[in-house]
């Protein structure tokens, strides 16, 4: 498996399905603690996603999230369109022009990807925010990359499933960013909804290299 | 879920659509990115006032385009903020040469989008100057949160800072009022109900029949507590005390009282409020020099109210009383 | 039932009581009996103008009071109409001595305690003309009933008569334009949910989650005939099919349109359903050439609106631009 | 039994005291064809007729039953209060300075009323209305003392029953005047909420001669 462009659409055409398969669950995440509209927010962004991806195919997988940045930035709006606008852009930017993703370069990705984040939202690691499932999967990426691992399914099974880990740990935190802040103490017992949704974009990645 | 609407993904274009012709006079509408600016946008010579964010809490802002208001509005998708391409059109479109200032609700979705509109105006030679409203003093420990969010203080900055755009200031004189007004308006809401977002189908929050939600937003996002149902009055003090000894009004101040329905509240019942809440502050000795009832920046069908106090000196006062025609306020005009 | 209410007895007292503290520079509220009177009635020389009807509705009436439209509102009990011990001393405030128009919804309870009323003013040596408003195309066969309601016309006509009466027209001039306006407006109503009466604490009927009632009143009661709900357009049709042919509205027509909120219905509602509305009137080949969106007219928070049609003629175009200035109408001052 | 000035305040004491029971029922008759405010109306006219029979005690029966009227017209609103505010003003006039109302007086009484509320109500008989009501017992009442009865009781007894038997014939009617009219239809199935306060009226008659 070779993470090339081919793979990079097919990463994105993934995420654009399950952000319309959990499109009601991440609106519920929402309901409880926020304004009930993450999930719709994040399919509008992905189908438009997926329209720009035909429309213009990109020549490279860091093409590929240039695309994907400045569609999320037009179209979801909200907290999450420029915080994910923004790290599909810096993941672009630390992808270059190269063709392929190597496990190094995608766990690189996934660290610029959750600096920029925190340069734009100024949250901490447990603020309960999708920085709680970026950085655990920034840094687990990095570990597999570093084990020297040359098959990037590990990688990215490693970045999945920290993520994975990082929103299901926001469970029980109080959240003191975004509008679940709002709330105090309530939003202790809800699973942030950007963490959820972080969760599913890098399963969908491992999906598409499966 | 009931709602006049033809499809929960349409609300917003038609519902803005049919805004822009039932006010022909005073709006246009731009529709791909969807934004409305002043018919006379952009007004020689006048500072630029634009705002926005999400729907569902009409008639904000659109309602309040116009002469002695704002020159522009962004509706973003119900709840959600609106985009950077939607923003910089709008600032673009409301620049005559002397600047814009934002008028920016402080979300973190708002902030981050226009202050990446703002990034991008700038770039193209307009200076922007934002005006952040935070006037919401549920939001308690707002070191460690994302801050107060803005609510019912923003409908009077955009009044008070777009009459000293139309009186001639100038880019940081008009942000300057706006920050002004800002710092000297405290706001508390509550909710007796939840509201549904059409693209959610059900209610934002469940609440029983004998519950209220006390210090909620205008996203239907819950509030701080919930406390069992009261009466009027007991409700109104509630909501006032924390708004009066958070702004620290005192005897002999001057104020406006505003009275705002989430949407759902009949008006009769935002009087019944009003009543008690000028008795509350006549009894510390303010004075209630104008006033403000109705539903000005609500929730979609939420019922409710928030409470809002705004300490005025003869400047906000004049410019509060200077002409004003949009959809939603109109006077002198 | 959860209102902001102190207790359902004083909800009409408490209401307009601060109505009026919110709105002391245009109104005065007398207490008992309890009536609503311009500032400055009676204007010498004016034809007075009295409106009222059992409260609920509000803005209506006291949200008129002012220059350019009513010289005194009179609310009754909610939903019940006032009694003539309250319309008698409104009458009698309203009168400059050039007489008094009585706008009356056409209710059994509102004619009949308005009719005792002109005739104890008559006795008093006022002279009373009455303006019936029947807007309501819903009531069908009105031959053998109580005739149709007075619904969202009663707006048109308050603004409009009382145009006439500012700038001068005798007693018989302002009735007689009333009349001309009652006889050119159209409405019918459709209630996605019930209201809630607050003597009555409970729902004014039962509607299903996926039912609607076309061709309701504004008193809660419940419509002509329930259907499955629709998508706004498909509503907004209904509503105006009927509306537009009983008033035999043609190609080349002017009209007036009127989107009412029964009160717990958003803004953003209004606006879809006045899209579909506009852009069915220009299928007609009408020309709409005044608008009017928002709570004009309600039924406390019930959700759902009514669509009122008005033909304009030059002189009553004319009218409906002059300036008014009450609490809830207001332009040109 | 004699029906003078202190039974007729009795009478209007029970009329107050059934009005303040039958207050939900009545509303709750006119919450299905009409506005749900019968009740409330009634319950606070009569409130008001107790305290203004405490405030000037009345002297004679018409006197006590023209105070009545004018308290019903000034406190209950609606269509209620002007179609009872005629009623018992009619009666009144028709009793005269009478110390005693005798069998004839009474059918006399309840003829005016009716007539009263036909000329300003316009309804006639089966249109659905407390007309429905008065109609019938205003003619049982006739009939009992044309009957040559002496025992006032077998009077108000008869108008009494009446007045229940024509409140209970409204069920099925369709309207044709009041706010129950623009039901069309609709209305049938429900009892006329002024004939059911009619006949609660009418039997409190009969209860404060007992
Ligand atoms: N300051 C922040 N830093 C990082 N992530 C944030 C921040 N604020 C909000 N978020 C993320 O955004 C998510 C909410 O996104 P969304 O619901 O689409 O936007 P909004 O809150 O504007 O309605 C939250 O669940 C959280 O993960
Ligand atoms: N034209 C009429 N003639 C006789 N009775 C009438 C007429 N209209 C209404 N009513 C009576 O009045 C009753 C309703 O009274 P109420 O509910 O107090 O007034 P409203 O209809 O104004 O709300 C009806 O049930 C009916 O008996
Ligand atoms: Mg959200
Ligand atoms: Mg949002
Ligand atoms: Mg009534
Ligand atoms: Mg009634």
């Amino acid at each position: 498996m070779v993470l090339d462009v081919t793979w990079t659409v097919k990463w994105l055409t993934l995420c654009a399905q399950a952000m319309a398969e959990h499109r009601v669950e991440l609106i519920e995440l929402d309901r409880a603690i926020g304004d009930s509209d993450h999930g719709e927010n994040m399919d509008r962004g992905f189908q438009a996603v997926l329209d720009k991806l035909s429309e213009s195919p990109p020549e490279t997988p860091g093409a590929a999230l240039k695309l994907t940045a400045m569609t999320l930035m037009s179209k979801v709006g909200g907290a999450a369109g420029p915080l994910y606008g923004t790290a599909f852009l810096r993941a672009a930017t630390s992808l270059g022009d190269a063709a392929e993703i190597d496990p190094a370069a995608w766990a690189g990705a996934l660290t610029a990807a959750r600096d920029g984040i925190v340069a734009r939202g100024k949250a901490e690691l447990g603020d309960k925010t999708m920085v709680d499932a970026w950085t655990p999967a920034a840094e687990a990426a990095g570990k597999a990359a570093g084990n020297g691992s040359t098959d990037p399914l590990t990688v990215l099974v490693a970045a999945a499933e920290a993520a994975e880990a990082g929103a299901v740990a926001t469970d029980p935190l109080v959240a003191r960013k975004g509008r679940a802040s709002y709330l105090g103490e309530r939003s202790a017992g809800h699973r942030d909804p950007g963490a959820a949704s972080t969760a599913l974009l890098l399963r969908a990645a491992v999906k598409a290299a499966a | 879920m009931k709602k006049l609407i033809n499809d929960p993904k349409s609300v917003v274009d038609e519902s803005v659509q049919g805004f822009g012709q039932a006010h022909s006079d005073l709006v246009s509408v731009n529709s791909d990115p969807i934004f409305v600016t002043r018919k006379d946008a952009p007004v020689s010579g006048k500072v630029g006032l634009v705002s926005g964010g999400g729907s569902g809490h009409e008639p904000l802002h659109a309602g309040f385009v116009g002469k002695g208001m704002l020159d522009a509005a962004v509706p973003g998708a119900v709840f959600t903020s609106p985009t950077p391409d939607q923003i910089l059109p709008a600032t673009l479109a409301a620049n005559s040469g002397a600047g814009v200032v934002h008028i920016v609700k402080n979300y973190t979705g708002d902030v981050l989008n226009f202050e990446t509109a703002a990034e991008l105006a700038e770039g193209e030679g307009v200076n922007v100057r934002t005006v952040l409203v935070n006037d919401d003093v549920a939001v308690e420990d707002s070191l460690y949160t994302a801050g107060r969010r803005g609510v019912g203080g923003t409908v009077l900055v955009e009044k008070i800072a777009g009459a000293a755009a139309e009186r001639g200031d100038d880019l940081d004189a008009v942000a300057a009022i706006g920050e002004r007004v800002n710092s000297n308006v405290r706001t508390m809401g509550v909710a007796l109900t939840a509201c549904t977002v059409p693209h959610a189908g059900k209610p934002s929050f469940d609440l029983a029949e004998d519950e209220i939600e006390i210090g909620i937003g205008i996203h239907g996002e819950p509030g701080r507590h919930r406390i069992p149902m009261e009466n009027a009055d007991g409700i109104t003090d509630r909501l006032l005390e924390p708004v009066l000894s958070d702004l620290g009004v005192t005897s002999g101040d001057k104020v406006l009282l505003f009275v705002n329905g989430m949407g759902g509240t009949p008006l009769s019942e935002l009087y019944i409020v009003y009543r008690r809440a000028a008795q509350v502050l006549a009894d510390r000795g303010a004075a209630v020099e104008r006033s403000l009832v109705g539903n000005y920046i609500t929730s979609l069908e939420m019922q409710g109210c928030s409470i809002s106090v705004l300490r005025l000196d003869d400047e906000l006062t004049g410019l509060w009383d200077a002409p004003v025609h949009t959809a939603a306020l109109r006077w002198g005009l």
